[in-house]
């Protein structure tokens, strides 16, 4: 039974793209948090008695696999390779979509782009060009993204209204349904990431969400 | 014992499948039944859909055109001399729908192998976790080359509407005959010929889709209920009696529209 | 040494977040294509022999870990990002056309159908499962398709020759001789002229076409 378990927990852990905490890992499998936690400390130690490459660790609260530390030169190596060293223009769209209509959840931002964004989403975030801002306060409590201090760093600008404006610009109909579709007015923005010293009312307010006018 | 063959369609996919589904599945031979019930059926379908599908309806009604030349071919009286050029026009283009049809079978059947290995493949989730933080800051920065412009011009991009899909009707610009306007030609002159045979009424036709398209029609006033239709012989002419009023307005001529190329 | 090497493969296909395609390991162990290929190979044959949660698979021209497909019922609980929403048989169809027979234009596609394929070819273009290849020199330069890496990774397949041929789908003698009969032309030159009341039996009535009344 053990072994089936630990073969449930590998199976989640390896597909996650965050660390797992075992408290949800403990509702998915239906075990007890302390009986998750024996069973990834068990499936640890096999990794280490076996020299995987890879571990399993626990991380943040949560568990997640890493590559071994001692690989690490060739990590480096692959990651230096650069196999994506320029933006997808997919991700480039999500950027500005995200720079100009934050806070933003990841179901809006696919609705304008009609497609799944989960993975680009992902990527601008790991490197650090947008982060979490917000929680829609609707059912759900979807994250809601903006761009980081980073990112306006990057494009050597103080505030998000040093963003080019976009005047007598109208987006399609279903762009502005897809923005109307659960955007919450009051949302609470996380100003120690929001990465500008300007106030909130410098933001586009929900006007400038629906229709696209980015006057500053 | 006389069965009517009801046409089912509940997953009907254009004209081909409901073709393959008559003759494969059920098999059915489709001199056999009746050619205005697979129009019933289809037009039950066509009226399912949102909006009116210009492809979908002109491809049925080639393949109606064709099947419908396929049953004159057995039903009207014989020719001592027949055209043979027009004979093997005829095989061709029995061959062509054949073809075709043997064409959607093959790529049916290959889908089903496809959705196997997409239903066997989802059962597996992909890692996408990517980097440790670690790297992180050794990875190369996505940013390079790209200024403030170029966000503005990705956020114009990505909020300019896409183009709605527009139906092409090129492809039928050089079709000149719609049932309705046969129907109405017919309403026009029947009354006054009283008894008429279908030979009379087409002999001043030439193109044969012409032919057919009025064989519809007069099918189509028969399934209303204005014509009745004799043929005293096998083999024999095709007789046409105006049964309606005589004076009859076309405006009342019910669900003709669908046919319309 | 072997076993350095797997550690440093394990390693680098735990951080990608896509397949990875042995050349660029290959560059980056510095090893011989072969030699990458035989040792992920053994990798793979050893997380089977331990039944572990997880595997190490080749798709869509590259190597990549993922869940084991017994632990799906886990894995789903968790995993939520709409990519494995049923296909419709119109998507899947349209799919086989553009696998089997790419490049190839909606025009074609729509041929071999018999219907309007505008809205699936969309459906399937925008979930990034076949993409424009190239356009038809001819006038009009209609768009010619083909079908796209994330097709191979959603399919769980290496490559389009890990497809069963073409060939084996051509239907049979007896399906041939099933639509010539339902649709033979039947005229017979009589040349003593017709009315012969022998063959009036053979042949539909009128009234059978009316009605669509089989005697049988």
């Amino acid at each position: 039974m053990s072994v089936e378990m630990k073969r449930a927990l590998e199976a989640i852990v390896m597909v996650a793209d965050s660390p797992l905490e075992s408290e949800m890992l403990a509702e998915i499998t239906e075990l007890g948090v302390d009986k998750v936690d024996a069973l990834l400390t068990e499936l640890a130690a096999e990794y280490a008695a076996q020299v995987r490459g890879f571990q399993l660790v626990r991380v943040a609260g949560g568990w997640r696999y890493q590559s071994h530390p001692d690989q690490s030169p060739y990590v480096e190596r692959f990651v230096l390779d650069g196999q994506s060293a320029k933006l997808s223009a997919a991700a480039l769209e999500t950027l500005a979509i995200v720079a100009y209509k934050q806070p933003i959840s990841r179901a809006q931002i696919a609705a304008i782009r009609g497609v799944s964004v989960d993975g680009v989403v992902r990527t601008i975030e790991q490197r650090g060009y947008i982060g979490e801002v917000a929680r829609d306060p609707g059912p759900g409590q979807a994250v809601l993204f903006g761009t980081t201090p980073a990112f306006l760093e990057r494009m050597g600008i103080d505030s998000l209204s040093d963003l080019p404006a976009i005047a007598d610009f109208v987006p399609g109909a279903d762009v502005v349904e897809a923005l109307e579709h659960g955007l919450r007015v009051e949302v609470v923005i996380d100003p120690t990431l929001a990465g500008s010293e300007t106030s909130a009312d410098d933001r586009p307010s929900l006007g400038d969400l629906l229709d696209g006018d980015q006057s500053a | 014992m006389a069965m009517p063959y009801e046409v089912q369609t509940p997953i009907y996919e254009g004209p081909f499948d409901l073709l393959l589904h008559l003759i494969l599945r059920e098999q059915v031979d489709l001199y056999e039944i009746s050619l205005a019930r697979i129009v019933d059926a289809y037009l039950v379908e066509i009226e399912k859909m949102d909006e009116l599908d210009l492809d979908v309806t002109t491809e049925f009604l080639l393949i109606a055109a064709t099947l419908v030349e396929l049953k004159c071919k057995r039903l009207l009286p014989e020719d001592a001399d027949i055209d043979l050029d027009d004979e093997f026009a005829l095989w061709e283009e029995r061959d062509l729908l054949i073809a075709r049809l043997l064409d959607c079978k093959t790529f049916k059947d290959a889908a089903q192998v496809l959705g196997f290995l997409f239903d066997t493949a989802v059962l597996s989730a992909p890692r996408r976790a990517g980097l440790d933080e670690r790297f992180m800051e050794i990875a190369p920065d996505l940013l390079v080359g790209i200024d403030l412009q170029d966000i503005k011009s990705a956020y114009l991009r990505a909020m300019t509407p896409r183009p709605k899909p527009v139906v092409s009707i090129d492809h039928i610009h050089n079709v000149r005959v719609s049932v309705t306007e046969a129907c109405e030609e017919l309403i026009d002159e029947l009354p006054r010929m009283g008894r008429v045979t279908f030979r009379r009424l087409t002999e001043s036709l030439v193109e044969r889709l012409e032919i057919v398209v009025r064989f519809l029609a007069v099918l189509e006033l028969f399934k209303q209920g204005y014509v009745e239709l004799d043929q005293p012989r096998a083999f024999g002419d095709i007789e046409i009696i105006w049964v309606g009023s005589p004076t009859f307005d076309p405006a009342d001529l019910a669900g003709v529209d669908s046919y319309e190329g």
